[in-house]
This record gives structure tokens, sequence and C-alpha cells, in this order.
């Protein structure tokens, strides 16, 4: 008996879940009510309107995501009949998990007790997993079996294809910079933020990023009006919440990716010992940077409209990779010269 | 231009074609047979007149016949642009066929279509004699035929209101 | 002719920059609203707008006013307004007598103000509100006692009126309705 | 002549550029609409093949009405509520011309200040409609300001229409002989200081919608029409326009006040998407300069009932109280019986979207013989057929939009 409560402590307490329950869940969770909150007041103030109101005036209408989420809890879950059941239900649970575990591998602090997995590969790990959750959003679309899900698949195939290369290189710039994998590394040399540094490869990490969550103006597997809802036609309830929260939770991952690596992490902070120190407030600092970045994200929605398929591929590919490439040649130079 | 000036240019275009002129407020009409409709029809579009504003059929009951006009006007001349020429023929109501002239205007083809499934009136040779607005019952009814009456309510109620 | 066609130019995209422009500018007045959204929402029904007297909304008769013409049935193009018959007595000769009123049924009602404009002694006049709600249909079909007086206003008990001006700088402007009726 | 193959048709019309082949029974069938967000209710057939459309086959009547045999069975004045349901946000520019027709028929001309209160709210009726159609294109394409922008300023102009006629839309404000109502002592000030605030606002529209690098590289060589294929398409309006088409219903038979206002008529002769979103643009701004002319006229002129003696001649003094108190002019019962003598007339007008043609024919009874209305929409969807072929599936929304396709009015 005591063997088995020990396992499940020793579980919990394993560091590469509790930062996942920490802060991939519970944070990204309350990071992403105030991220869709922010995004659409913010597109409302653009838009000379409202915006979430009526669910508490006083609080600015903050909770009405939270209605939102009750919501698609307690909606019926259709699956229709043609579907392949299986992979129709997991496909986005798949995806939401997917696209928050690069968390579970990224150090938010220096001390080394409360890394999660001790390792001089940790930014390559977390890359490496950032790539996989979009596979499960071509499934969704495929196991739907709907002439609209599957051309909304195909088209996440393609966008896929144009970010992933972009948004590896741009930030894989920082560790050549730095010439170490290891993020920590990377976050303690950076006496400059590394976005002044490397403007470019900056904004092609931005980019990149933009496209992998369906930010406007590359928002073209969901676009509403060819294509109903893209991968997630047919999808109800809370399937369909998922759906779409996974794409704030790629987004929250990919922000914090950015701010380690771009926005120097917790820096000014210098953590120090014990459990509030030395993990709670540098990965507090951590997540608000990547809040920062994740408010920058959603204020294109009110500017941009969308780009067609051909069009943003085209600009990933002959305007954004080059980009991407300057800013790895640029980190070059610099960790020759010596920057960083 | 005014109508007159028109209806010389139209004269001139139909000549040895025999017709009838009928004029109405604000546009004018030849009313050739059904045979020389697609002739006239090219004729007219020769002398300029590169689109159709209305396809207009008018059910004349008493007569039993149905009045078809193809009320053409030009966008490339912007003088005759100013007027509405129409160039029409007139069949039994009992066997309600005419030449198509999709080949001649390409702006009748949806129209064509329109009169097809509110009349009944068969295009001959139309590339897609499909139905355009209505569903196939209400179609067979042929809605704006005189026989299809719609009827108005009279003034005085009979039944109080609920009110 | 004063009118006339002008063949114009779509604005040339020229230079390197061109798009660079383009982003800046598409940004900046986002910015720019975001920063000052001059918005103009009416947050109904905590706000109602109180609106011209010209408006034309629900349609009231005046039974002293009214002479029975059925002019208004007559011209009603969604058949909203009927004539129903009544015995009433006649005040001259105190002998029942036959009279045609006429009631409206808002089921159909389209609120073009035709039967107004038509009635020759103003019997039927408008009043500048037109939400309220009806809990089933049938009510909606008024009978001549409903149709002599004004209907509730329900949002002007608990609304704040509101007007809205036209302005150059907002387009319009929300203001209490109070204030531009003092001016 | 020749078998009806899509893009034969296209290539004998001398359009470079598309695909040239029979169709295939494996293509992809995909039905956009009729359900789908924006696109209103009409329903495309799109066969694609990869992601190039290869036939588009636009299926209408969703929002049938058959105006045509309703009006048959209407008085004359009835019918000019019944036709604005075509276009409730463009009423005025949709029965101007029946009654417009009527009016031949009976052999009257409105009183010019008639006149010129017609041309006032059709022109603001215009750009109301001109903001609908932005605001539509910009969800289309996925801009969502401008949506929210246009509709928000399309409420000036609906304000100014309501306190021209007393209703946000349905006006039903032109009648046989003239118009329903005087404008309000306060409109001119009103209508000067919204024509200023478009003036500015323009100018916004243009830097985040028009020349914002995505839309414009969104809208650049889309739906190109040639003039040539527009003129043979008889397409209208904007679209025919944005084509190198210089023709305007308002130039080429002026009515009402069109012939005293100085305006432009904006043309284009690009023919693609970009184009057609330039014409709505600019007209707005002409639609603008004619409001303001227009409120200038009116405003120097003496206050008159704006119709036709015939009708006003007779009317007892409570009636000229009641236009002096709230400028409505009120109708003479017979309105609503009137009886037009026998004889037939066209009579067209240019609404936001295009020509609207009417064909009346009265045998002398109180209900029209027969109405024929063709509605600028109609026409444009021949469109859909012949010019979304050759291009990608993610094109049809921006041609869509482009054209300004209005269901319920095509569909009249």
């Amino acid at each position: 008996m005591a063997g088995i409560i020990d396992l499940i402590l020793s579980i919990i307490f394993y560091p590469p879940i509790y930062q996942l329950v920490l802060v991939g869940l519970t944070g990204a969770l309350v990071v992403v009510i105030f991220i869709i909150w922010f995004e659409r007041k913010a597109t409302a103030r653009v838009q000379r309107r409202l915006g979430p109101y009526h669910i508490s005036p006083r609080l600015a209408g903050l909770p009405q995501l939270v209605a939102d989420l009750i919501r698609y809890a307690f909606q019926e879950v259709i699956i229709p009949k043609t579907v392949d059941k299986e992979l129709f239900v997991l496909a986005p649970i798949v995806a939401t998990v997917l696209s928050i575990l690069p968390i579970a591998v990224v150090p938010l602090t220096s001390n080394p007790a409360y890394w999660p997995i001790p390792m001089d590969y940790s930014m390559l790990v977390a890359l490496a997993l950032t790539t996989v959750s979009p596979i499960f959003l071509i499934v969704a679309g495929w196991a739907s079996n709907n002439k609209f899900s599957i051309i909304g698949g195909v088209r996440e195939a393609f966008v896929i294809t144009a970010y992933e290369l972009i948004a590896i290189m741009s930030i894989l710039s920082a560790s050549a910079a730095v010439l170490s994998f290891n993020l920590v590394e990377i976050v303690e040399a950076q006496r400059v933020w590394y976005i002044l540094l490397n403007p470019i490869a900056f904004l092609a990490a931005f980019l990149a990023v933009l496209m992998a969550t369906s930010g406007f103006p590359f928002e073209i597997p969901e676009s509403e009006n060819e294509v109903v809802a893209g991968p997630f036609t047919e999808y109800s309830g809370l399937l369909y919440g998922l759906n779409m929260g996974a794409a704030y939770m790629k987004r929250f991952a990919f922000s914090i990716l950015m701010a380690l690596v771009f926005l120097g992490g917790w820096s000014p902070y210098t953590p120090g010992e014990g459990i509030l120190s030395g993990y709670l407030i540098p990965s507090l600092i951590v997540v608000a940077k990547a809040t920062v970045l994740m408010m920058i994200f959603s204020l294109t929605r009110s500017i941009y409209g969308r780009f067609r398929l051909d069009q943003a591929l085209e600009g990933a590919w002959r305007l954004v990779f080059p980009m991407a490439v300057l800013g790895f040649g640029l980190a070059l130079l610099e960790a020759y010269l010596g920057v960083m | 231009m005014s109508l007159d000036q028109a209806r010389r240019i139209v004269e001139e275009a139909l000549s040895g074609i025999e017709y009838r002129v009928d004029e109405g407020k604000g546009f004018i009409e030849f009313i050739v047979a059904k045979e020389n409709l697609v002739e006239a029809a090219s004729r007219l579009k020769k002398a300029g007149f590169d689109h159709v504003k209305s396809l207009t059929v008018v059910d004349y009951k008493a007569e039993d016949k149905f009045k078809i006009v193809y009320h053409a006007s030009s966008y490339l001349n912007e003088d005759l642009a100013k007027v509405i020429v129409g160039i029409g023929t007139e069949v039994p109501r009992s066997n309600p066929k005419v030449p198509t002239l999709v080949y001649v205007w390409r702006s009748v083809e949806f129209q064509e279509r329109e009169v097809f499934e509110f009349f009944g009136i068969e295009f001959e040779d139309h590339p897609d004699l499909r139905l355009l607005l209505l569903a196939p019952q209400v179609a067979e009814k042929k809605p704006l035929r005189k026989d299809f009456i719609v009827k108005e309510e009279p003034i005085i109620r009979t039944k109080p209101p609920t009110g | 002719m004063p009118a006339k066609p002008v063949v114009k130019r779509l604005p040339a995209r020229r230079g390197l920059f061109a798009g660079f422009k383009g982003n800046v500018d598409a940004i900046t007045i986002g910015l720019k609203y975001l920063v000052d959204p001059k918005r103009f929402t009416l947050i109904y029904p905590n706000e109602y707008i109180k609106l011209d007297p010209g408006y034309r909304g629900f349609i009231v008769l005046d039974p002293k006013k009214c002479i029975h013409c059925s002019s208004c049935a007559r011209i009603c193009p969604a058949a909203a307004m009927r004539m129903i018959k009544r015995m009433e007595e006649d005040p001259k000769t105190g002998k029942p007598k036959m009279k045609l009123w006429p009631v409206i049924n808002y089921q159909r009602c389209i609120f073009c103000g035709y039967c107004v404009d038509v009635c020759p002694t103003e019997a039927l006049y408008t009043v500048p509100y037109h939400d309220i709600v009806y809990e089933n249909m049938a009510e909606m079909d008024w009978s001549l006692e409903t149709f002599v007086k004004p209907p509730e206003h329900p949002t002007a008990k608990e609304g704040i009126p509101v007007k809205y001006i036209v302005d150059e700088e907002k387009g319009l402007v929300k203001v209490r309705a109070e204030e531009v009726e003092e001016k | 002549m020749s078998v009806w193959v899509y893009g034969e048709q296209k290539s004998e019309l001398g359009l470079e550029g598309t695909i040239t082949r029979k169709l295939e029974e494996d293509l992809y069938e995909v039905f956009i609409g009729p359900q789908h967000p924006g696109s209103g209710h009409m329903r495309i057939i799109v066969r694609i093949d990869g992601d190039i459309i290869v036939e588009a086959d636009p299926d209408m009547g969703y929002v049938h009405r058959t105006m045509e045999k309703l009006s048959e069975g209407r008085e004359w004045i009835k019918n000019v509520p019944l036709f604005e349901r075509m276009a409730i946000h463009d009423a005025c520019n949709v029965t101007v011309s029946y009654v417009m027709a009527l009016e031949r028929i009976l052999g009257i001309e409105p009183p010019p200040r008639a006149k010129y209160l017609r041309t006032l709210l059709c022109e603001i009726n215009r750009i109301a409609a001109h903001l609908y159609g932005f605001g539509i294109f910009g969800v289309f394409i996925g801009h969502s300001t401008m949506y929210m922008w246009s509709f928000a300023d399309r409420e000036v102009m609906v304000e100014l229409a309501e306190k021209l006629t007393g209703a946000r839309l349905t006006h039903s404000y032109p009648i046989p002989g003239g118009a329903r109502r005087d404008m309000p002592q306060d409109f001119p000030q009103a209508a000067r200081k919204a024509v200023r605030y478009f003036r500015r606002r323009l100018d916004e529209y243009r830097k985040i919608f028009l020349d914002n690098p995505v839309t414009r590289k969104r809208l650049e060589g889309v739906g190109i029409i040639p003039k040539k294929i527009a003129a043979e398409l008889g397409v209208v309006g904007p679209v025919a326009r944005a084509s190198g088409i210089k023709y305007d219903a308002r130039l080429a038979e002026p009515y009402d006040a069109y012939d005293e206002v100085e305006f432009e008529v904006p043309v284009y002769e690009e023919g693609d998407a970009l184009a057609r979103a330039w014409v709505k643009f600019e007209e707005i701004k002409q639609s603008l300069r004619i409001i303001e002319q227009a409120v200038d006229w009116l405003e120097k002129h003496p206050r008159e009932a704006p119709i036709h003696e015939r009708f006003w001649a007779k009317a007892p003094p409570l009636w000229k109280k009641v236009f002096e108190a709230e400028g409505r002019v009120k109708l003479l019962p017979l309105m609503a019986n009137l009886k037009l003598p026998p004889g037939r007339a066209m009579a067209r007008s240019e609404t936001a979207r295009g020509e609207i043609v009417y064909y009346v024919e009265s045998d002398g009874k109180t209900t029209p013989y027969r109405v024929r209305i063709v509605s600028p929409s109609a026409r444009n969807a021949i469109v859909f057929k012949y010019i979304a072929p050759g291009y990608k599936v993610m094109d049809l929304p921006t041609i869509y939009g482009s054209i300004d396709y209005f269901p319920p009015e095509a569909d009249r």
C-alpha cells in the first residue's frame, strides 16, 4: 500500500509532470482565458464595439470564456456515423495534449533542483515536440470523412511544411549564437535580450508561430467562408472546444519558448534557493513575458484579413524562410564575434 | 440618342425581315416571326446592341399568345446605351417553343432559364435548360401564367381579432 | 450633362517599401482605434433610443376622429389593417347601426405608414417606439380595444433614454435624451 | 453551334489563361452554401481539381418570393413596399424606377423638390448599401475590422435616412407623383456633418482595407472580367464599371435630379476584384458630393409639398397643416385604388449593385397586368459560372464579395 502511494507521489513530483500540471495546464488555462478575453476586447476596441460585456460587466466580461467553456462542456458531443470513431475522438485530445507537451521539458529556472529533466538538449527536444501535434489536426480532418474537413486538413498540411522549418531555424539561431542546445545556458548568456541582437530571427519566428497557430493573416485551414471550419467541421461540444483550445495551447508553448530564447527568460531576476525564489517567481516571469508576446500575437486579428493559401506559402518560402536563414547567419556571425 | 433615331438604326438593320413595331414609354419593340428571331437578333447585335437587359414575357391569355421580348441595349456604344430596344416574337400558348438566343447574347442564359420555369416556354437548343429559382413541384404550375391566380384578401375581416 | 464618366487608375504599388508602408499605415490606424475606440454602442435594454416624433413606430387609432372610411384597410400593402363590423348605437337617432372599424394585425404590419398618411382625418398616428415583445402570436392581432390606446413601452420603464447625434469626429455620438432636449 | 463546355466557351470569348478541357467525372464537388456565414442564402456548386475551380454552378432561389406574380394581385402603390424588400438597405434605389415607370404611364412628372428628395435618399441608400457590401466583403476575406467598421458607419447613413423618412430601412419613400416626406429642419446640418465625417473616414478605410498589403494581394488579379466579356455577359453596376464599361443608368438616362447635380462616374479598366472595390469606394465619394448638392438645393428652395399637384391640389387645410408641422405628405384616398391608363413603360435606375430594370404593363385596372423586374444581382450571377472557373477555391469568396451578390435581390 505504502509502495503505491510512494509511486503515485513520485509520479506527481516527477519534475516534468508537475511542471506540465502547474505551468502547462493550470498556467496555460489561466493565460489562455486571459488571452482570449484580451483578444476579444482588443479586437472589439479596434472595431469600435464593446466586446464581451454581459457576463459580469464589472469585470469587463472576463468570465465570458469560462461561460463558453461550461457551455462546451455540457453540449452534446455528436459523432457522425460516417466518421472513423476512434481517431475522430482521439485526435483532438492527443493534439491538445501534445501541443502543451513542450512545456514538460523546458527549464523555467536556472536552479538545477527545479529543472524538469536535466539535459543539455532541452531546446532540441522542445522544438521536436512542437512538431508532433499538427499531425493530429490532419488526422482529425481525415477522420471526419467530410469534404470540408479534408480540404482543411490538406491546407493544414501545406501550412505545416511551410512554418515548421522557419520556426525551428529561427529559434535555433539562438543556440547557434550561444553554441549550446541547453535553454538554461541560452537564457544565462543573454546579457542583452536576444531579440535586440537578432531581430530578423525574432520576426521570422513571430510569423512562423502565427502560421502555426492559425493566427491572422494565416488563418487558412479553418477559413470559415469556404471550408466552414476546416478540419473541425464535424466536431461539436467539448471536442470542438479542445480543437479550438489546442491552437492557443500551442501558441502558449511557442510563446514560452520564444520568451526564453528572445526575451531573456527569467531575467532580470536571479533565481535563488527554495521553491518560491528558485521556481515559482522565475517561471511566473517567463509566463508573464509569454503572455505579453501572446497579446501582441492577438492584435493581428483586427488589422489583417487572411491570405490565400498559395500566397501564404509563397510568402513563407520566399520571404520568411530567407529571413530565417539570414537570422541564422547573423547568429553564426555573432557567435564568431563572441557578442553573447 | 432618342428613340426615333434608334428606331431608324434598327429598321435599317432589320431590312428584309418582316416586323411589327410596338411602342412603349421609354422603349421600343420590334416583333418578328419566330423563324426570323435568331437572324433579327444577330443583326441587332451587329448594330451594336450587345447585351440584354430584360427578357420580358407577357401572357396575353385573351389573345392566346405569349409575347417574348428581349430588351437589349448597349454597353460599348455609349450612344446606344441611352435607349432600350426590344426584339421579340409571339408564340401560341399551346405550343410555347422558341429558338434560344443564348448564342447571340450570352447575357440571356439565366433569364431564359427563369422564363422556362415560370412560363414553361421551351428554348430550343438552350445549352443548360434547368430550373433556376423554383422547386420542381412549384415550377410545374408555371406560376407566372395567367392561369395561376393569387388572390388578395378582402378588406373586411370575418374572423374577430384574437388579442 | 453635369455627370461624366471618369476613367481612373488603381493606386500603384511602387518601390521596395510600398508594402512596408501599407503595413505600417494599417497597423497605425489599428492602434489608433485600440487607444481611442470612438464607439457608440447602445447597451440595450439598459439604454434605449428615444426616437424622433416622426418615427414610424406602432400605429394607434384615435376613435373620435375615425370616419369609418376604410381607406387605411384599402391601402395596407400587407393586409395587416382590416375593417371589422360592429353594431353601435347611432348618437343621433339612437338606433343600432352597423359601423366599420379598423383593426390591425401586428403579425403582418410592415410599418410602412401608408395608413397613417392616407387617413383623411389623421385618426391614425404613430408612436415613436417599436420594441415591444409579445408572448404569443395571437396577442399581436390587436382588437379594437387595444388599438385605441398607445401600447406600453417596456424599455422606457427601466432604461435610460439616449439619443444619437451625427458628429463630425465620431460619426454618431450617444447623448442622454434630456441633454439634447434642453438645447 | 458548338458544344457547350465551360472552358471552351471562355476561350472562344478570348479569355486567356483559363483552363480549357472537358468535364471529368472524378472531380471533387463541394457545395459552398447556402448556410455558410457570409454567403447568404445562395449555393454555389463548385467542382474542383486540386485547388482549382473547374466548374461553378450558382444555385439560386433560396429566398425566392415570386414578386412578379404577387404584384399582379396588388394595387399599384402597394407594390412599392413589396419591391423594396428585394434590397431593404437600398430601398429607395430599388423602388424609384418602378415609381418612375408608373409616372410614365400616368404621364406626370414629379415636382423638382420631390426629385431632389428622392435623389437625396437614393444617395444615402447607395452609401449605406456600399458600406454593407464592403462589410460583407470584409467578412469574406477574413477582415473582420472592415465588417465592423462599415456596419458601424452605415448606422450614420441609416440615421440620416431615418430622419428623412421615419424608417431605418424600408422607407417606402417614393410614391407615384413625388415623395412622402419633406426633410426635417435639422436635417441639412446633420447631413453636412455626416459628409465631412465620411470624407475623413474613407481615408482610414483605404489604409486598413484597400491599401492593406494582405487585402491587396488577395484582391489583385482575381476574377478578372475583360471589357468585351463584361459586355457579353451583361454584368451591371460596379462590376461593369470596373471592367471599363462607361455605363451608369444615371448617366445613360438621367432620372430625378441626376441631370442637375454634378458628379463623376468612376470607371476602372483592370476588371479585377480590387478594381471593383475601388469603384464602390470612389462611388461613395461621389454620393457624398451629390448629398451635399441636394441638401443645398433643398435648403435654398421654399418648402412645399413634394408631390404632383394632381394629388395635392384639392388638399384640405388639415393636410396642409400636417405638412407644415411634420413635413408629411398626406395621400389621397384614391391612391389606394389608383387606376392607370392602359400602357406600357420601362424604367431603369442605378442601385448600389447596378442597374435595375422594370417593365410595367397596365391594362387600365387598379393592379398591374405584368411587372417584369430584372435586378442587378440576378444579372451578375452569371459571373460565377463564367469567371470563377480557373481560379482557386479561396478566390471564390473574393469573387463573391467583389461582385457584391445579394441573394434576396437576385431571387426577387
